[in-house]
């Protein structure tokens, strides 16, 4: 059965007010909060049973983090305004929007890896140093993962997928809306993430 | 005899009876209310089988037996909730003994697939341990030198036989060495997992002596036609662990049974031997542990008190105890 | 909506193995977690050998086996015997019970019986297929590693699991670490069901059809997959960071000072053992409900439809099945009241735990009061929904005393607590899923599997199960600790090999008895007799489409005008009354 | 689709907003944490700040103001089942150490 001929592809069933995939993506985001949750609750737990340092000044730079936390709020923003601009209609301001938000996105990635991991590794801080840099390694890694997947999908609307918006543009939309949930998501996590290792 | 006390082990402590009664009522209530049920289901499958009941009835059937049935579940199992779990887990397991109470208090260090027994000795201060003076031959648990703590001077370790005394608290301040562990001795109603990194309380009460437990746990075996063949290889092989609870001629009394025995008793005429286990205390580790773990097994030695002060006052420094080598009944 | 829009012909492939329909999926699901299935119980009755019988030969398999698991002369090893019952463990539940119930079962049946035309994301449905073959692949290949498959339990507790496996110079080819690899994708595979369960059931359902009108079946499914979604999540966690511990050699698990053989570890420490415990119970104690629901699901169907009679307060079922899922997530640490636990903690989860047991209590007695003036045809597929209630009355009652702490201390950790869980979970979960085999085959096939068959597989299966698992009461009861390669070390192990050797010759004779099954299960595709679509006079959605149901599923998207159970309608032209077929034509 | 065209343009002056008070909240949040407070308010102080940041983009940027009840019971119950795994464990294991130390020498 092709997706076309199911109900509720496109418009949005009149109980969850969503299309299919949008319900979809706000299921996967509820497992993706247990999923973090639960690292959360590891890192609560590994803090406070002892031999946690946290002394933040010379554990990370927390002005490298605050930046990238400015990068992946702007790229929200963008992200954000590219859903708003293709549905008005606009698809150039749409992809101009979209190209910003992956060059900030690639933007965090490179800092995140070159700045801070590679730096770190330099000074033979790995995971295996302390349960805290073992639990920041793991949950920025898995963060960073979520942003690299993010990237990939929205290189793919960019260029392969691109031609769906001649099609359907309406589905078109929908999928950068579906993106966006996901996107912004990852960005909540972050804000999270950054007062969590690198100021507290 | 066995059946009647649901197949639970004999208990010696002073708190088992306690487990027991909570585990004796849950099953009664658990068989009563099967038995209700399935008296009803058979009932319904033979009353309204299709040959009997051709015709279904549309609706609902009137429900207040189910209602009366679930509030008697409630009310069942809110009674064992707080008028014995709750109050049992309070008692036994959140309040420790204190000075007064006088305790024996010991350490045990779980490890693949040993436990270690560390007594404080005479000061009644456990000396000092390092991970990396451990080895496992002549310092299991690591122990200082008194140089170092004069509290480690007079310790003493036993590997794998729990020394104890009867009718005193014993207070088992309870860890690992390497992995997850569990410290069961079913006569003793006591279990409590052994986690590295933590050192868990738990105290319990001895009632009864190893050998009262033994003579609770005295048995008459039916010795085979012949002292030859397979069933006899069997009966001494599944045999091995107990020990005769009467002088048999041929057979002293507290000996371990084997082939030889069983050939001189068959042959004099004897057709049955009350046996019991030698060590009927045991300590089962309860909880997954590596390969060893099925044979992770300590032996507890329950004195009189006086008897208990005698061994400790001569205790030595580390005693291996292998079951096999043990003669010391 | 007919099948013939679909203008091209697909190919096999496409056709049969990457298909997108719900309905092969579903039967691809099927045969896999079935064969998984037996493989699991296989290797469980090679452990039944050395239980009956320690260190004696393996007879017949033995030589086969590999070093990893026997010695020279097929005497199976105690790190072997660790193996198999780690992952009897990991197979039944993740590959086998579970992709059954909710794989099989819930895509083949619960689209139709929502009178959808395929699930609401196909893709992705068979993207959560191929990632759990890929996971089963996975897992499978453990066996043939150095050091042999996982051997720290299916529950992997550390540290324990960290240290466990690591042989000579293979960081990743190990054991353990495959298992960790292979559950993770066993999880993505999960999550990816699960999301398209809980849209197609809110998006998917016909006109009429409201969520009171649902099969009970379907709302088992609807809150199994809530369970899936949110508990699966932190055991992924929790597997990453043991990833990490053994591949990074963090020590999230690891204390410090810890000493292996002698030797002092080298790691940072500060971690916790118990992390994993909470992490890993989070999600096993809602699994148990993934692994019950759908069965109760399906047992509910057959006895609805064979007692002729609508399912005794249905909507009682629907809250008490919603209760139950939302409690399961409340109850976890009842795995842990001897890891230490304080009062406050232990009155929590203990109280949570009995709380928990009313539901189970309320759907266990609205089943069997929907027997009450019933008009009971004892078809196979109703023996065995009949044969699950007594068998999960038992497994439900003796979750008691291993629910309150005190009585928990004595039974925790013996054979007892696997008798329980194998009374929910066997006799119980694996009896009604066999039993929704025989009743859907035909919808799947067109075809009635053998009723002689049937019987011959149904009768020795009843017997068998509880000759394997009632014993293994008396032997907890006595006292002796699971997972011991050799109880007879122990003088209350030797008191009760007799119910040992009672057990494994059950699990032998519960192996023999399955043969009628599988030969059926093949043989009835296309010898068995043809039957019309709606052989069982069935009311519920599935049966209003042609058997087998073409692409597409209905020839005519159906309409639902009533709820799902109404049977023995007075003053109606039959005993049965189909969901889509409006009153004029009925009555 | 809920969002008209119109919708849709006056929303964009919102997300404008949200940005600019992200931007503001997260150098607060820097700021706040030179403060000589102890742990406990300093963690409090951060997570206060990043959940009104979170909820910001939760409720602008991903529109949850404008969802229906269906998604906001699947949320509300992911975040109870969330909270409970964070504060039982710490619970049970507070409460542990706390009957260790009763039998420390």
């Amino acid at each position: 059965m092709s997706s076309e001929l199911l109900p509720h592809t496109l418009d949005a069933h009149p109980v969850t007010g969503m299309y299919n995939g949008k319900f979809g993506v706000w299921l996967f985001l509820a497992s993706e909060v247990m999923l973090f949750g639960a690292l959360f609750s590891a890192y609560i737990l590994l803090r406070t049973h002892g031999d946690f340092p946290t002394h933040k000044e010379t554990l990370l730079n927390y002005k490298i983090g605050a930046l990238n936390t400015f990068l992946l709020i702007t790229s929200s923003v963008t992200m954000v305004m590219a859903w708003a601009s293709f549905k008005l209609n606009d698809p150039g301001k749409g992809k101009l929007y979209l190209w910003i938000t992956v060059i900030l996105s690639c933007a965090f990635l490179f800092i995140k890896i070159k700045f801070e991991y590679m730096h770190k590794i330099h000074e033979d801080i790995i995971p295996s140093t302390s349960t805290f840099y073992g639990i920041y390694y793991c949950m920025t890694g898995l963060h960073g993962l979520h942003i690299l997947g993010g990237v990939v999908v929205m290189l793919y609307f960019l260029t392969v997928g691109s031609g769906l918006w001649n099609k359907n543009q309406q589905q078109f939309t929908n999928r950068i809306e579906c993106t966006g949930l996901y996107w912004h998501f990852v960005d909540l996590v972050w804000i999270f993430l950054f007062p969590v290792f690198y100021l507290l | 005899m066995i059946a009647s006390s649901f197949w639970l082990p004999p208990d010696i402590s002073e708190h088992g009876s306690q487990i027991d009664i909570i585990i004796k009522y849950l099953h009664w209530f658990m068989a009563i209310l099967f038995v209700a049920w399935g008296s009803y289901f058979l009932y319904c499958l033979v009353r309204f089988r299709a040959g009997a009941n051709p015709k279904a009835t549309y609706g609902d059937a009137k429900a207040k037996p189910s209602k009366v049935a679930e509030i008697v579940v409630i009310v069942i199992e809110a009674a064992l909730l707080v008028g014995f779990s709750i109050p049992v887990w309070a008692y036994y397991r959140s309040e420790p003994p204190t000075n007064a109470d006088n305790p024996l208090t010991v350490r045990v260090v779980a490890q693949q697939f040993a436990w270690n027994i560390h007594y404080p000795g005479k000061d009644g201060v456990f000396g000092k341990t390092r991970p990396e003076l451990v080895d496992e031959a002549l310092n299991p648990i690591g122990l200082v030198d008194a140089s170092e703590d004069p509290a480690a001077g007079d310790d003493y370790v036993s590997v794998n036989i729990f020394h104890a005394p009867k009718g005193r608290d014993i207070l088992v301040r309870l860890s690992s060495k390497d992995v997850i562990h569990s410290f069961a001795v079913p006569l003793l109603r006591v279990k409590q997992d052994a986690v590295p990194g933590m050192e868990i309380p738990i105290w319990f009460k001895a009632e009864k002596t190893n050998e009262e437990a033994q003579e609770m746990m005295k048995r008459a075996f039916e010795l085979p036609a012949s002292a030859e063949g397979a069933e006899a290889e069997r009966f001494i092989k599944e045999n091995r662990l107990r020990v005769t609870m009467a002088d048999y001629g041929s057979v002293p009394k507290g000996a371990t049974l084997n082939a030889e025995h069983l050939k001189t008793l068959i042959a004099a005429g004897t057709t049955s031997v009350e046996l019991a286990p030698g060590f009927p205390v045991n300590i089962q580790c309860a909880q997954l542990c590596g390969l060893g773990h099925y044979r992770m097994k300590g032996q507890m030695k329950i004195y009189e008190p006086e008897d208990f002060e005698a061994w400790y006052s001569s205790a030595g420094e580390v005693e291996v105890f292998d079951e096999d080598e043990f003669d010391d009944e | 909506m007919s099948s013939d829009h679909h203008a091209h012909n697909p190919g096999f492939i496409s056709k049969y193995v990457f298909s997108l329909d719900h309905k092969v999926i579903g039967v691809q699901y099927t045969v896999t977690s079935l064969i998984f299935l037996f493989f699991g119980f296989s290797l469980m009755m090679i452990m039944r050998w050395q239980l009956a019988y320690p260190g004696e030969a393996i007879p017949l398999v033995g030589g086969w086996l590999g070093k990893y698991l026997v010695d020279n002369n097929g005497v199976l090893l105690p790190e072997g015997y660790n193996s198999l019952g780690a992952m009897h463990g990991t197979i039944m539940v993740f590959l086998g019970v579970v992709p059954l119930a909710v794989g099989g079962f819930g895509n083949y049946v619960m689209p139709l019986q929502i009178g959808a035309p395929d699930m609401a994301f196909p893709k992705l449905n068979m993207a959560s297929y191929w990632v759990y073959f890929a996971g089963g692949v996975t897992m499978l290949s453990s066996f043939f590693v150095p050091g042999g498959a996982a051997n720290s339990g299916w529950t992997a507790y550390p540290p324990l699991s960290n240290i466990a496996n690591t042989v000579g110079t293979y960081p990743f080819w190990n054991g353990q670490t495959i298992w960790l690899l292979a559950m993770v994708l066993l999880i993505t595979s999960s999550l990816l069901g699960s999301v398209n369960f809980i849209v197609t059931i809110m998006h998917l359902r016909v006109k009429g059809l409201t969520m009171f009108r649902l099969p009970f079946f379907v709302w088992a499914q609807f809150v199994t997959s809530f369970l899936l979604l949110l508990a699966f999540p932190p055991l992924e966690a929790a597997g990453v960071l043991q990833l990490m511990d053994r591949v990074f050699d963090t020590s999230f698990f690891m204390p410090s000072g810890l000493v292996v053989s002698g030797v002092v570890q080298e790691y940072s420490g500060g971690g916790s053992p118990l992390l994993w415990q909470h992490l890993f119970w989070f999600l096993a104690h809602p699994e148990v409900y993934v692994l019950i629901l759908p069965a109760i699901g399906i047992v509910g169907e057959i006895i609805a439809n064979n007692t002729r009679r609508p399912l005794w307060g249905y909507k009682t079922l629907v809250y008490s099945v919603i209760f139950l899922g939302f409690m399961s997530f409340v109850v976890w640490a009842h795995h842990m009241f001897l890891t230490g636990m304080g009062t406050a903690m232990s009155t929590f989860f203990q109280t949570t735990t009995m709380i928990i047991s009313i539901p189970s209590v309320v759907i266990l007695t609205a089943l069997l009061l929907s027997l009450w003036q019933a008009s009971i045809r004892f078809t196979v597929p109703m023996l065995f929904a009949l044969s699950f209630l007594p068998m999960f009355a038992i497994g439900g009652l003796t979750g008691l005393p291993l629910g309150l702490s005190a009585s928990d201390i004595q039974l925790h950790d013996t054979y007892y607590v696997i008798g329980h869980f194998h009374y929910v979970v066997a006799p119980g979960t694996i009896m009604a899923l066999l039993g929704g085999v025989y009743f859907w085959y035909p919808k799947v096939t067109g075809r009635k599997m053998s009723t002689l068959l049937g019987h011959l597989h149904f009768w020795p299966s009843f017997v068998f199960m509880n000759t394997v698992f009632f014993p293994m009461f008396m032997v907890g009861l006595a006292g002796v600790s699971r997972r011991l390669w050799d109880q007879t070390e122990y003088v209350q192990g030797i008191d009760v090999q007799g119910w040992v050797r009672m057990s494994s010759w059950g699990a032998w004779g519960l192996g023999l008895a399955q043969l009628p099954f599988i030969i059926n299960f093949f043989f009835s595709a296309f010898a068995g007799k043809k039957v019309d679509a709606n052989p069982w006079k069935a009311t519920t959605l599935e049966w209003a489409a042609p058997s087998p149901p073409p692409h597409g599923n209905f020839a005519e998207v159906p309409v639902a005008y009533r709820g799902p159970y109404e049977y023995s309608v007075p003053n109606a032209k039959e005993d049965f009354h189909p969901q889509h077929i409006p009153d004029s034509q009925v009555v | 689709m809920a969002a008209s065209a119109e919708d849709v343009r006056k929303s964009i002056k919102s997300y404008l907003l949200v940005f600019g008070a992200l931007a503001v909240l997260t150098v607060i949040t820097v700021a706040a944490s030179w403060l000589k407070v102890s742990v406990a308010l300093a963690i409090f102080i951060a997570l206060v700040i990043a959940s009104v940041k979170g909820s910001l983009v939760a409720s602008v940027f991903m529109h949850l103001t404008g969802e229906k009840a269906t998604l906001y019971w699947v949320l509300i119950i992911s975040a109870f089942f969330f909270l409970l795994l964070v504060l039982l464990p710490v619970l049970q294991t507070w409460e542990t150490s706390h009957l260790i130390d009763q039998v420390k020498p």
